[in-house]
Order: C-alpha cells, then structure tokens, then sequence
C-alpha cells in the first residue's frame, strides 16, 4: 500500500479541539482513511471526546456513540450484537485512550475479547490520562513524570497487547501513529477477521510528554527506532514484527534509547540509573519476542 | 466597590496565573479577591479567558462575571476571534498589549490602555518554548490604568510565586509596564 | 394460559412474549433465574436474541445501552450490589432517553451480606430518571414488563422502564399466572421503531458529546417534560391492555380507600397483607384501606394526594430506609400533600428491613397504632416489629 | 429520528477558526514539494489540503501551526514562520 | 496563614492537616487537582501517607475501605461519574461504619457531557448513609474536612462523611483562605483510635458476612441512631473548631432569616450570590433571608422547620434534578414542614442545571417571583433562567 | 515437604456451610496449613461468603473482610497500605473464586497487579459463578454446561495465570486442591516475596460440574493426568512445571481427556467433535508451554 | 471495639451439627489404616481428626458424609455405609 | 379457608418441588395456590423448608407461613435437628415419611400420618445418585391426610412436570402412597 492510494475523504473534519500536534487526531484521521464511512464508532471519556467538538456539532463524520469511561467494550458490544441481530454488517470500532483501555475500561475489554465479541478495539495510548491533565495510567512508561508521579513512575508500563494476546483472540496488533501505512494496514486486515480485534497504537502526545508539538511524528520514529516501542501483529497466535521492527530484533541495530527521552520533558529529571532501568526493560521485552519468533521458526509457522 | 476583571489571553500564556497574581497583590493588600478560569479545554494557542474579582470588602458573590470592569488582552490576536469588549461596563476600561498606540472604531466608547508588553518581555528575556511570557507585564498596565493595588504589591506576590532570578525578572516587567503603558 | 410461574419466570416469559432482541445480564441471587430462563429460551431458540453473557452488571447495561443506541429492543434485570454497581449506566440511559426495560428483584444491600428483601436498592435509584413501577403480584409483573416495552418507546415518553419485584416473596414465589398469547401481545406490542435515533452510517451523527450549561439544561427540562407524561401514558397503555387482556392496574392500587378512615400507603407484595388486614378490621367496624403505589416514579403526587385528602389518618409503611432520615415514601408522600389544605395526620414506619417479614397481624397493629397515635397526635416515625433490647448484637 | 437527546452533526470548524491558535504559520514552497503527501498524510489537523493532483495547500482557516508538517517534509518544502 | 486556594487546593490542605494515612483517588475534572496536590504532598514527604494510585474510582472506595478496616485514616475525593462508578462501595462504606472522609466536586452527570456545577451527583447519594456537607467558601471546605473526621471517628457516630462543594465556582476558583497551624489542628484532632474494628491477627473476627434479617435491621437501625446522632455531634465539634480557630458554620448559615418574610433556601456557594440579592431587596424594604443548609444529610428538618414556620414565603432553588418530580431539596423541605400548624407559602425552582450561572439579578427575580405566586397562591415548581423556547435543540 | 510436616490447627472450623465435598473448603484448609494464624483474608461474594457462616459467627480463625465482589484486590491493597503505614507485617491474602477473579473482580486485579501491591491473590477455580447457582463464568471451559450456556460453553477458559503472568508480576502460580503439598509449598513461597503474588487453584466443585462429591480429588487429579489442568509457577518471568505435570510434557504422557470429563455431568452431553476442540486446546496449550521452556533451557535460566 | 457493625466471631458449627446431612457414613478400619494422613488432609471438613500419635478419628458429629475421605485412603480403610 | 402446609426436607430431595406441584395440582382444579422456598443456600443433605398456600378463592397474602396447618416431612431424620412441628397450628396434621407407624411422645398433640414413601420410590426405582427421591409419593399422602386436591390432579401435575416415564411412575408413587398412607 502507498499513501496515494489512500482514501482522499476527510472523517475527521479540521477545526476541531484538539492540540497543536496532536496524535489522537492523526490515529483517527488514520483509522477513517482505512475504514471508509461504513462503520459506527464507540469512545470513551477521554481527549476524543473533548476533540470532536461541542454539541451540536462534531467533527466526526462517522456514526459516533460518546460513551461512559468504563464501557467502550461493552457499548461496542451491545452495538455490534444489535446489528447482528438486525441482520447489517458494519463494523464497530472503538477508539479508546490508555487510561480507558488498560485501566477503568480492562474489565468491559477483557469481557468483550472473552466473549470474542464482532469489534475492532483500537487504543491510542498516549501513556497518561491527558484529558484530565496528565495523571499516570498504567500505561504510562518507568521513570515519566505525570501530575501524580512527580518523581516519575516507579512501575513499569503495562503491556496490555500482550495482556491481550493472552486473551487468545484472533487479532493483536501494535502500531504507531509515525506508521501510518503500517498501521492502515492492520486495521483493514482486522476488518477482514471475524470476531476481536485488538490494535494497540503508540500516540505521543506534545501537551502531556512535553515535547514541542511538531515532534510527535519524530518522537513516534525514535520510540520505534529505539525499540521502545515494538511494532507486531499476532495472527491466531502467530506473532510476526512489522514495519522498522522487524530490523531491530538485534539490539545493535537499535538506537540508544536516551535519544528517545531527551526530547521529551516527562523525563527531563531522570537519573543515569533509571535510564538503565528502561534499558533494560526494552532489551527484555525484545528478548521475550526474539523467543517467540524463533520458536514459531523451528516450529514452521 | 467590587471590580471585575476578565483577562483574554491564548492557552500557554498564563492567563489564568495573571488573574490569580492579581488577587493574591489584593490580599496581600488586605483587600478581598476572587479569580476563576473559564474551564473549557485549554489548548495551546487557543483564546481562553480568566476572571478577578477585587474588592475592599469581603462579599459573597460566587457568580460568574459577565459585565466586568476591567478587560485585559493579553494577545491582540484573539480579537480577530472574539468581541471582546462584549459586556464592557459603560465606563469600563480595555488594557491591551500592542506595540503602537492601538484604537479601533469599535472601542471608541471604552478608556483604553496600551501596554507594549510583548516587547518589554522579550527584552527580559521571557519566552518559553515560542511564547513570549506576557501575563506579569500585563499585571503592572493594569494597576497603571486601575489602581486597584500598587505595583509594589503586584511585583511581591509574582515574586513569591516563581523562585528566585525568575521572580525577579517577572516582576521587573511588571514594573516596566507600569511605567510604560499609555491610558489614552 | 393458567401457568404456576415465580415471579422470576414471569419477567422471562414477559421478555420472550416482548420479543427482546438483545439481552444482557450478570446473575445475582435472587434475579439468576430471569436470565437463566432468557438463555433457555434463546439457546432453545423460542426467542430470536443475542444474549450477551457480561463479565458486570456495568457492562450489561452499557451493552443494552450500545444495542438501545443501534436500534435493538433491549432487555436485563439485576438486584441490589448489581444495580448499584451499574449506576452509572443506569443514569446515563435515562439521560441518553433509551427505552430499555429491567426488572429489578429488590434485596436488601450488604453489608453484612443479606439475600433478603428490602426496597432501598431500588429506591436509591428513583431519581435517575427511569419511570419505576413496583409489583404485588406475578401476574402484574408479567403484564407491567409488556406494557413497560410500549411506554418506553411511545414518542412522548422515550425513557427505559425499571420494574420492581420483591425477592423471595415474588422472585422466588410460584403462584397462578395467565400468560398472554404471543399473537394478542404482538398486536398490542409492534417492534420498536426507529426512536429516538438509531445509529447507522446512512445518517451519521454523534451521540453525547459535550453540551454547554443552557442545552445541557434544555435537555433536562425535556427529559423532565417526557417523564411528567408517564403518568398520562402510563394510563392510556395499561387501558389498551385492558382492552385485550381484562387486567388493569393504574398508577395506584386503590384499596377500599374511597370512604376509609385509616389509610396504609405502601408498595410490593406486601401491600397485600395490609389488604388482608384492612379486610379483618373492616369487618371490626373500623374504616380502614390500602393505598398502594404501583408507579413510583414519577411520583403520583396529584392522585395520591387526592385519595389521602379525604382520610384522617395515613401510615406510610417503608420498606427500605435513607439514615438518619426515615423512609423515603414517607418523605415523597409528606411532600405530595404539603399544600393541600387539608391535610391527613400522616405516620411512617421502617418495617420489614433486611427481609424481615411483615404480617397481617403487624398490619392489624400498624392500623391500630397509627388510630391511637392520631388521637394522640404523636406523629414520630416508629421503627415496626423490631424488638430493638432484644435483638442482641 | 426524534430530538430528544444530545444529537451532533457534522460540521467544520467545532472550536471555531482554529487558524487563530497558530504561533507560527506553515508557508509551503512549491518549487520543493515533491507531492509525497507526507505532510498530508501526518497533518493531525487535515488542514494539508490534498488536490487532484496530489498537490498540496495549506488551510489557513484551520491549520493549528503545529509544525508536524514542516518537521516531516523530506525536501524542507514547508517552513515555519512567525505569524 | 491567610493563602489565595482554589477550593480543590483548599481540600487538598485539609487532608495534609488531618494527617490522612491511606488516600487512594481517581482523577476525573473538576476533582484532579486535589489528588494531584496530595500526590506532591506525599511525594515530597510532607504527608507520611501511602497514595494509592487505583484503576477507577470502585478501586478507589475499595481500597479506602480496606484501609479503613484495618485502623488507617483515609481520604478521597470524586466527582460525578467517579461517584456513581463507585457508589456501590459508597453504601457499604457506611454500612462498614467507616469513618472516610471524601470530598466531591459536584459536577453534572452525563450524557451528554458535560464538566460544570451542578448538585445531582452528590444528591442522588443522599441515602447511602453517609454524612454530607456542602460548603459555601474555600474556607469551609477547608475547615469542613477537617472537622469532617472529628466527627466520623466520634464514637456516637462511625460514619464516613462527604464535603461538598460547586465544580469550578469553588474548586477552581481561587480566594483567602485562613490555613490553620498544624500544631493546633493536632490539638483539634489526635489520631484516629482504634474505632469501631480494626483487622489485627491478635483478635480474630469476620466482618459483614451474611446476617438474617432481624440482625440486618438492627444493624440498620443503629445506622440510623448514629446518623441521627450527627445532628448534635456537628454542633460540638463546630464549637470545638471556633474556641481553637475563632470560625464556625452549625448546621444551617442563617442569614437575615430572623426577621425576614422571604426567603430563599438553597445550598452551596451559590447562596452567597442569595445572600447579595436579599441585601439588595432589604435596601428596598423587603425583609428577604437566606437560609443556607450546610449539613444536607441527615437533613436539619427540625432546624429548618423552626426557621421557615416564621416567614410568609420560602423560595427553594434547587440545582439539581430528579426527573419527573423535580427539586429534591424541596421535597425535603415540604416533607419537613408537614407537620406545622402553620406552613409557609413554599415554591420550588430548577436553577442552575449544566452549569447554568445563577446570578444576583436572578436570585432577585426569584425572590420577587415568589412574593408574586405567594399573592397569586401560585405554588407551582419553576424552571428558572432557561429560555425553553429560545434554546434550539 | 510432607503431610506429617503441616500445620495441625485448623482455620476453617467444621460444621460450616460447604457443600459436601466442597474444594473452596479444602483450598482454604491449606492455606491455613501454609500460612499460620497471622494473616489477614479478603472475601469477596462467592461460595466462601456462604461456607463461612452468617453473622454473629464465622467459620474462619483468620482477621477476614467479606467485601464486594468487583473488590477483592482493591480492598486486600487497602488492608496492606494501612499495615505498612502502620508499620505491620502481616501477609493480606485474597480468596476468591474465577468469577470474582476472571470477570468482575478482573480490573481491580489487574490494577493490583501493576501497582505491585504486596499482597498474595489467591483464585478458587470452580469453573463457573457457583454460589449463585452453576452460571458460566469465564474460565468455564469449552463445553461445559451450566445454567446458562445449555448446549455448552461456546467460547474457551479464559487463561487468567497466563494473563497475570503478562503483568510481569514477581510470582504467578497454578495450583489443584488434588495436590495439597505442591500448593501449600507455592502458598509459603509467595510469603517470602515482597510484591503482587497470583496462584490460581483449580477446584472441582461436585454440585456445579455435577459429579458426585467423593469424587472431588479424584476429578482434580483427572485434571492434571489429562493435563486439562497444568500445574507450574513463574518466578520473576521463569516457568517451571510442577508435581505430576513435570513429566506430561508429552501428549503420550498424558491420559485421554476423555477420562476427565465423562466423570462430570456438566460434558454428559459433549459430542466427539467437541472433544476434538478440547483435545486440540489442551495440545495447545501444551505447545506454549513447552516452547517456553526449552527457550528458558536454551538461555539458561 | 465498638460493636456497630457485623462483627463475627470463630465458632464450630456455624451451620449446625452438620453430621445430619450425611446420606452416607464413612467408617474406618483402624486395622487398615497406616496413618498416611491423606485423608486428613483432602477431608474438606475437617472432620478427619487428627491424633498426636496421627491416627484418626472422624468427628460424626460434623463429618458430611461426602465420602472424599473413603475414595482417596490407599488401603480403603474407610468404607462409606448407608446411614 | 386457606390451607398452609410446610414441608421439611433435605437438599437434594425436590422438596420445593413438592410444594410446587401441589400447588400446580390446586390451580388446575381452579383453585389458588401459592408456593415458596426458605431461601438460604441449599445445600445436599442439609435440612430444607419450603411452603404451600392452598385456598378456594384467590387472596392478597406475601407474607411467611408460621403457623401452617399441615407439616410434611419428607425425611425423618430432620426431626432430629429441627423441631418439625414449631408453629403447627392446634388442629394441625402431620404427615411424616416413616416405615412403621410413626409415634413420638411430642407429637401427641397432632393428627398424624404416615407413610413409607422410602419404600413405595425405592419400589418404583426412583433413585438419584444415591437419594430415595421421596417427593411424589409424599404428595399422595398429603391429600389423604388432607383433601386439598384429588389425588388424580396431584397425579397430572406430576406428569406436567416430567416427560414420560418418569413423570408416570412418579404419579403411581403418588398414588400408591395416597392409598398406602395412614392416618393415625
Ligand atoms: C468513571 C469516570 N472516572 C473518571 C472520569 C474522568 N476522566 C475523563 S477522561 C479521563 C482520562 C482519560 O485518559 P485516557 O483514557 O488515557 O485518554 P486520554 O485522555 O489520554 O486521551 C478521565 C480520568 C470519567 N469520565 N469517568
Ligand atoms: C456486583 C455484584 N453482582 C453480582 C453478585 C452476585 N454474586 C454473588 S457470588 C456470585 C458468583 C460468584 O462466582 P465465583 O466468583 O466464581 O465464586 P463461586 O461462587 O463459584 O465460589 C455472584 C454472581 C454480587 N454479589 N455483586
Ligand atoms: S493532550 Fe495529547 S492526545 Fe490529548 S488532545 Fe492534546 S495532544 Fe491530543
Ligand atoms: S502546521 Fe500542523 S496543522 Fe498546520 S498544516 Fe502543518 S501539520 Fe497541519
Ligand atoms: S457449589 Fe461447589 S464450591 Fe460452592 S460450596 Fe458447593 S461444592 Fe463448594
Ligand atoms: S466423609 Fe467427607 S466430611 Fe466426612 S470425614 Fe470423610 S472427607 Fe470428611
């Protein structure tokens, strides 16, 4: 796929209130150049909500249900159920923050991917709850700075595609908003697959990393390119790297993750020793997919 | 008397903090004082609006402000946006950053005062990330235009509120606009 | 046709005769046998549904609240912890005006643990804007569930429909019940229309986004306006029933009230006790009736403040309580008749909380305390039937 | 479909002219731009405006200033300036 | 110290001073910033606590419940949806006879969303059994939560207890407020003793299984007593505060009620902008009052009862909604003037809903209105300050 | 460890509420075994609120909080904040079973678990929302009856161990009431971890997978032959096999699941085909396990 | 400790003398038994008493009869019999 | 008059099924019935309580049964736990599963009847896992005590009930303890 083939029709309509920069907005304008105008989408409370504008207008051009914090799963559910039974077909797409997703909204999600609920679940994490000003989620990465983490976060980051994954539902993915076309593609291939689709799309957010915001494609690049933030799919189990990924298994083909945080003020503060601590973090969550990708090759898949 | 003040700034330029500096000089004065934001979603560079409420009494409004005293613009630019003399008391009073002496037809009813507060904070040194940091130099025009409290009492409580050399530089901008904005 | 049903099987079979399509549900003793009922039912295939097998009560309303939101006619029932637990989804499906319908079989809330019946559960929830009815029977459970459907989704209305039913007492109680023919009630129950919006990309448009305070405001005032015209509706929709069925219930169950004295108000399967009482000391000579509320939200403040209008003396019997305050229907009840000229000596009592079990003979002495306190002129709310010393902790 | 609750249509410009919020202005050089659609396909704003021909223009209307643009074009074709 | 706070900031300071030991807390706007102030609190070791940083705000109860339980003092605060998402844990909070402490910044609820000012929220909480404030001022908020655990740890009382106060008008507004010196507040209020249980391997027990009815009602009832009790256990923790800090609130904030002829009742900051129209009036000769209540539950119905049967008309304005019954504090007023001799002429307005600013102009409005109606016998309940025609929809 | 080495002291009294041959009983009977009298328990609604006995008494020796259902690990983080702030050491211990754990109690585990609260969750694993009378829960298994999924469960168990492994916590476990030693032995393991602990105990329940109750051990061990169950702990990310399931690595080792479910009543019904799909789960989950650990023996650890 | 709230306390017997549910009794055979204490451990009740010296009684008057004892003692020294 | 009947059973034994298939039995002759457990968590082999309500006319009655009119005791050895006859109104009866004809000092007071229902289901194979199912056959020797109903309707409801074969033998063991029962 090439960005000229890409949809020219607008689903998320400019003038909207969003940030300067903001990655919420370009995951959505992503996801509406991979969908079309044929599906009805699900959000949560979060920076979505605020983005698309006051009623009575929106700036969403698609079929739109706001829904509770804690619900998107289950709205999306209850959705997807009334269509079956009313015998249409779209598909239902919720676009969820981290906050949402990993947190207040993992029970309803963990449900629906039991269940194997007819969904794409797309979560764009910008790694804090930033509608409310920059609290920590469990998603927010070891070492960031948020308003309830001064000293930065003393936890890791939640892994929830692999939470996901454990979930065995037939689609898993992570993308990136600096990926575009890689990311299209996976929600078209997710539209194609019956039954929960997981996307997890890596979203960095100027107003609540600090970084000035014409770096949010930039600070998505280095996420990836430091290999802090992986890009896959996992197919029926079968986990595959895509994209820059797949070139970085080897930790020597990694650029030095410090190149990733200096950028952004969450971590201006951090010491020598959590850098380590990071490190270390992403040298071990490559391990765990190394291990897999070279059993899944001795195995034939 | 109560005067009520609203500040349009743009998000990112301490609008908010300008109307809270205010009242924390009014208090420190011993007079009573009041500020709140409009809470919207503030984004960066978006026109956004904050409240004061100074008076000598204590009273017990809790009400918003919908025909203020005062008006302050901390950006010219949002008037191309926003009418934002809209509720100006009669005799109310606009203090505007703008280099020039600034009038427009439509403001011909309203006292004016006119600050350069982008250059006297630029010449200070006060820009973060793209913005220039006007919201203390404004402080000082409108104590010029309005005496409510002295600029003494505006420079002290920006100083009690940043550390040090950034206190410090704040309120010499205060200061300055004091002495230089224009009441035409 | 005569079955011997509960109360539980009654709401099954009255989502089964409503056609539901969509269903969601989490079990909790004592409503686990509506749902078990609904998924044999769909899994046997006499109900064309989706049963959607949630991992929380917050999930299956907001799985009804999606589906509502899509078109679908939307069925669950809970109790207690399940409806407090989902209450935020309960708010919000009244706020975003869908005609979901639930029974909730009403138990008293932990802690300590406790199965038993008690009203608070369903009372805490009477002001987010569900019209509420409660039941006396299985019979009237049944029919009120049907009916509900069609309040629900009449166009002045378009508010979701919660249906109380006492546990045990009613949940798990098997007694006659005449269950209509699906071909009469399809008659009197058309599918849902497509009201009040159904989400489809043939007509995009986003639901519930941010409202500044004057249209937030506006609609409040219209979700106000279509719940003041239940009690109208509610009206017109048990009347048609009527017409096809022969049973009718009416906003308030007017027991020998018209020319009493002493009045009991009160609400559930109980009420029927009182009536029993009421029958015994009418017998005695004294004039006493039964008010019982079936719609209790909106409150019938005009039609209950009509009927106490003419009597001297009123005991309001709760079954559930606000601390500190006393009961809740006595608060509605006192309120409702505030400026009527006339008022009656009016007496509460808290009584049968946590499932303790009511009596004739405890209505008998409520009847009688409440004449001896009206001469008396001591109105002080009386906790009933409770041996307070002798109850040890 | 009855009004009864809080129902949004689509329409531009939810928060206004957002062309306000700009610091700095994209000015796109034409003789540069080598119609990648890169800008476009990055602008969180949908304010590169993507023609027939896979030119591209800029709205000013809406465009927030945010610089993804500018920091993405591969041939520098797209500066920021001060407004 | 005299310090400019906004409402949150001055919540936040109370907790510091109360030497709270587990906070656990959700952000949800307005409420974020007192969470975010104790997290920096507790970071820069000013507050020997463990912050809990929970996934929701269910989590957020729970936790405090479990802290609780094992003899911590404990704080949060929500809003909102946060309060409803949580309200299960809300009720069992008391029923446990914790003394928890949580402020909510009353925010409306959705949908559709919206961030501003209105009391439903905290209201649809009422019965849960909970002791509720609701401030006027920075100051009280402030000084309220401290008094706050005074009284939930009081051995007649047991209870959690909530401070309300207005989303934005004080939350995010800033003002003087007098901090209290921490030595002094740690005369005021030592440590939390060892009340009512505290869970310890050195004596064994199981709290809150399942308890038969009989036990469960008189479990309720001491519930009830203990709610009761909080009447009078405000009054001389109130007392206690103004011999240590020189201010206090009692129950009610009488202003110019004494004498006055009108008045409005109302709760909340919006009072203040009352308080400003009856001084207006009485410049023009109306002796108009505000009778503010500040302990909302248990409700003062005595307290207000002996108040009000002295004035010819009571304006009651509510911001708050039960949908097809209307005000809920005015249901709460007429219930407890039932019983007078002579009742005021009483009218009830919905002001204020979404965020809607009330402001002097239109407290003088009402105050004129209801003088009106009072003439005309016109008690109708009003919606106030909402052009129902003019608002499209 | 051995029989003769426990705990003679009892912390469930007899003459409590358990069904005859209940295993919620004989997991709670171990515990007490392995932790002694100084532990705080945490209850949520399930069987065990019933077993325990109503008020003014209780079966259980333990300081124990009956709490809501959706709260167990929210309400055990609670308990263990106020011990430390209180300087008391004492271990806080969750029992609950698979609905509380799997389905509504989920998102309070799951933030338990990021946060990494010192606390030991231990799940009773019945297969289904027994105390409110046999409904599915999400670690039913495929096939299985229950009240609400008449024809048999349609989707598969939900692997909740393995989702609590994703959450990188210290020490996550399974565990069978079948294997008294092996669970006692992980039980006093996780005591000596600082941290979030997760052992999930499988429990044949024979009122709910309707076999006859002398049979409860006896189906627990079917369990584990067939390898239908497996048990094993990861300790800081290593997997190890434990008890009998040590030597199941092999299908050929394993007994035909067949024998595991024609005991229960709740498979009467299943067809070959359904078997099939359980054969296929089993072998599946096998293959994961295996793949795991001859990677850990290729890295060495 | 205030008594305001469900405090309960430790007891035997919360359900009664649970020895009346029995349909069946299990019966050992001291004979046969080796003190191998399994089914001590595996009796849910704990009604399998154990001894100092761990021989074992079973306590009637709360065994349930649910027979685990019987179905897991290697030498089948406990026997279930109709009560 | 209202009839009210407690039946005493033991999880496992469909004592709530008796008292329902009583009251199946009632309304088919036009009568009005009314059935219900004691609900705590049933549990095998442990004691049971479930209630009947039978009357002519139809009443408005919710409330619990205390002092029934008749006692049915599906298992004998419940009466060593639970004082079967509390509440047993004067002229009560009860009617008691028992080989032999059954007689107890305390009992004394109260007609009694007696019927080895134990016998007639084991006779009839009506076994479940090792449990007598007792439940039909105490139904036929209630309304031989007590002409609730005919023992015919007791017999249909039981067929209703249950598919074929089962539901018949279940109604001869009705039907043979209707006639076998004695009432002493
Ligand atoms: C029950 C509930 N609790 C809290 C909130 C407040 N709230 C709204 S959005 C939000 C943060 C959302 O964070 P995330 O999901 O990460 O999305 P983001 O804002 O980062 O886009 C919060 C805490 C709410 N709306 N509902
Ligand atoms: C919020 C809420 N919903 C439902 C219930 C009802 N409930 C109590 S226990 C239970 C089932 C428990 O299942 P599980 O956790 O598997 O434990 P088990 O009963 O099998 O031991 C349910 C649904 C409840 N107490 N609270
Ligand atoms: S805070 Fe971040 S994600 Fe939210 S609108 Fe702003 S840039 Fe977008
Ligand atoms: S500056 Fe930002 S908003 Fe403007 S066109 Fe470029 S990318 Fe789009
Ligand atoms: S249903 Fe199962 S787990 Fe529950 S008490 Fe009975 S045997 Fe134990
Ligand atoms: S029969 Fe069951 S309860 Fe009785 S001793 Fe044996 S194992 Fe224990």
């Amino acid at each position: 796929m090439n960005i000229k083939d890409l949809d020219r029709e607008e689903y998320i309509l400019s003038g909207n209130s969003s940030c300067p920069g903001c990655p919420a907005s370009i995951g959505f304008r992503l996801i509406g150049k991979a969908v079309g105008k044929n599906a009805i989408i699900v959000i949560p409370a979060s920076c979505m909500t605020i983005i698309h504008g006051v009623y009575p207008h929106t700036a969403i051009t698609l079929p739109t249900l706001n829904i509770a914090f804690a619900t998107s799963a289950a709205a999306a559910s209850g959705v997807s159920a009334a269509l079956e039974i009313k015998g249409k077909n779209y598909p239902v797409i919720v676009y969820a923050g981290d906050g949402g997703t990993a947190d207040i909204g993992l029970q309803a999600l963990s449900g629906s991917a039991e269940r194997n609920e007819n969904i794409i679940y797309i979560c764009y994490d910008n790694e804090a709850y930033q509608n409310t000003g920059i609290q920590r989620s469990s998603t927010t990465p070891y070492g960031a700075w948020t308003t309830t983490t001064l000293k930065g976060k003393q936890e890791k980051k939640k892994d929830v595609p692999k939470i996901m994954a454990s979930h065995n539902i037939p689609y898993v993915a992570t993308a990136s908003i600096a990926y575009p076309i890689d990311f299209i593609e996976k929600v078209k291939k997710a539209l194609k697959i019956k039954g929960f689709k997981y996307i997890h799309l890596h979203a960095p957010c100027p107003t609540g990393w600090r970084f000035p915001s014409e770096k949010t494609i930039e600070v998505g690049r280095l996420a990836v390119g430091t290999g802090a933030w992986i890009l896959y799919e996992i197919e029926n189990g079968v986990l595959k790297l895509t994209g820059p990924s797949k070139n970085l298994i080897e930790e020597g083909a990694r650029k030095p993750v410090q190149e990733y945080l200096k950028v952004q003020g969450r971590f201006q503060h951090i010491t020598d020793e959590m850098v380590k601590v990071i490190s270390c973090e992403i040298e071990e969550r490559w391990n765990g997919i190394k291990m897999v990708i070279n059993l899944q090759k001795v195995n034939g898949t | 008397m109560i005067y009520e003040i609203r500040f349009h700034g743009r998000g990112g330029q301490g609008t908010v903090t300008a109307a809270e500096l205010l009242v924390k000089a009014a208090v420190a004065e011993g007079k009573w004082g009041q500020s709140f934001p409009f809470f919207g979603a503030e984004r960066r560079g978006a026109p956004v609006v904050a409240f004061a409420r100074i008076s000598e009494e204590k009273h017990f409004l809790h009400s918003q402000i919908t025909e203020p005293n005062i008006i302050v613009v901390l950006d010219k630019k949002i008037m191309e946006a926003v009418d934002v003399t809209d509720g100006l008391k009669e005799d109310g009073v606009l203090v505007i950053n703008s280099s020039g002496l600034f009038s427009k037809e439509s403001l011909r009813n309203f006292r004016i005062c006119v600050v350069d507060a982008t250059k006297i904070a630029v010449s200070l040194g006060l820009s973060v990330a793209g913005w220039v940091i006007v919201n203390t130099a404004m402080l000082g025009a409108i104590v010029k235009a309005v005496p409510l409290v002295k600029v003494e009492s505006i420079m002290n409580a920006i100083r009690n509120n940043w550390p040090e050399r950034v206190g410090e530089i704040n309120a010499e901008a205060a200061r300055r606009a004091y002495e230089e904005a224009t009441v035409l | 046709m005569i079955q011997v049903l509960t109360g539980n099987h009654s709401a099954a079979y009255a989502a089964l005769l409503s056609n539901v399509e969509v269903v969601s549900a989490y079990p909790i003793t004592p409503q686990t046998q509506i749902v078990e009922k609904i998924a044999e039912f769909v899994e046997t295939g006499k109900l064309k549904a989706r049963y959607v097998r949630v991992e929380s009560e917050h999930s299956a309303m907001a799985v009804c609240i999606g589906a509502s939101s899509a078109g679908a006619r939307t069925f669950t029932a809970t109790s207690s912890q399940g409806l407090l637990y989902m209450s935020e989804m309960v708010y919000w499906a009244s706020a975003a005006r869908l005609p979901i319908v639930m029974p909730v079989v009403c138990r008293t809330l932990a802690p300590p643990w406790n199965i038993w019946n008690e009203h608070t559960d369903m009372l805490l929830v009477r002001d987010y804007g569900w019209i509420q009815f409660f039941a006396e029977s299985n019979q009237e459970v049944l029919d009120t569930i049907v009916q509900a459907y069609k309040i629900a989704e009449d166009e002045r209305i378009l508010l979701p429909v919660m249906v109380g039913l006492d546990a045990f007492t009613l949940s798990h109680t098997s007694e006659p019940v005449d269950v209509p023919e699906m071909d009469l009630v399809k008659k009197f129950l058309p599918p849902r229309a497509n009201v009040p919006y159904v989400l489809d990309p043939s007509n995009p448009f986003t639901l519930g986004n941010l409202a500044y305070p004057s249209h937030h405001m506006k609609l409040k005032f219209m979700q106000h306006t279509a719940m003041e015209n239940a009690r109208k509706v509610v009206l017109e929709v048990d009347d048609e029933w009527y017409k096809i069925f022969g049973r009718c219930y009416s906003l308030l169950d007017n027991f020998m009230c018209d020319d009493a004295k002493v009045i009991i108000l009160t609400i559930g399967s109980s009420a029927g006790d009182a009536k029993e009482a009421a029958k015994y000391l009418r017998k005695r000579g004294i004039a006493a009736g039964v008010l019982r509320v079936r719609l209790i939200n909106p409150f019938p403040a005009k039609e209950v403040s009509d009927i106490l209008s003419k009597v001297e003396a009123v005991a309001v019997v709760d079954r559930n309580l606000s601390p500190g305050n006393g009961g809740i229907i006595l608060e509605k009840v006192k309120s409702s008749l505030y400026s009527l000229k006339n008022r009656p000596f009016i007496k509460g009592y808290l009584a049968g909380l946590g499932g303790k079990d009511i009596t004739v003979e405890d209505y008998i002495k409520i009847f009688e305390k409440t004449l001896e306190s009206y001469r008396k002129g001591d109105s002080d709310m009386e906790w009933f039937s409770i041996n307070l010393e002798a109850t040890s902790l | 479909m009855k009004k009864v609750a809080a129902i949004s249509f689509p329409s531009k410009g939810v928060a206004g002219k957002t062309g306000i919020w700009r610091v700095r202005k994209p000015i796109l050089d034409r003789n540069k731009c080598v119609r990648c659609l890169i800008c476009w396909i990055y602008c969180p704003e949908g304010t590169i405006l993507r023609k027939e021909d896979d030119s591209v223009e800029i709205d000013y209307e809406y465009c927030k200033g945010c610089g993804v643009c500018s920091n993405e074009c591969p041939t520098k074709a797209i500066t920021m300036e001060e407004e």
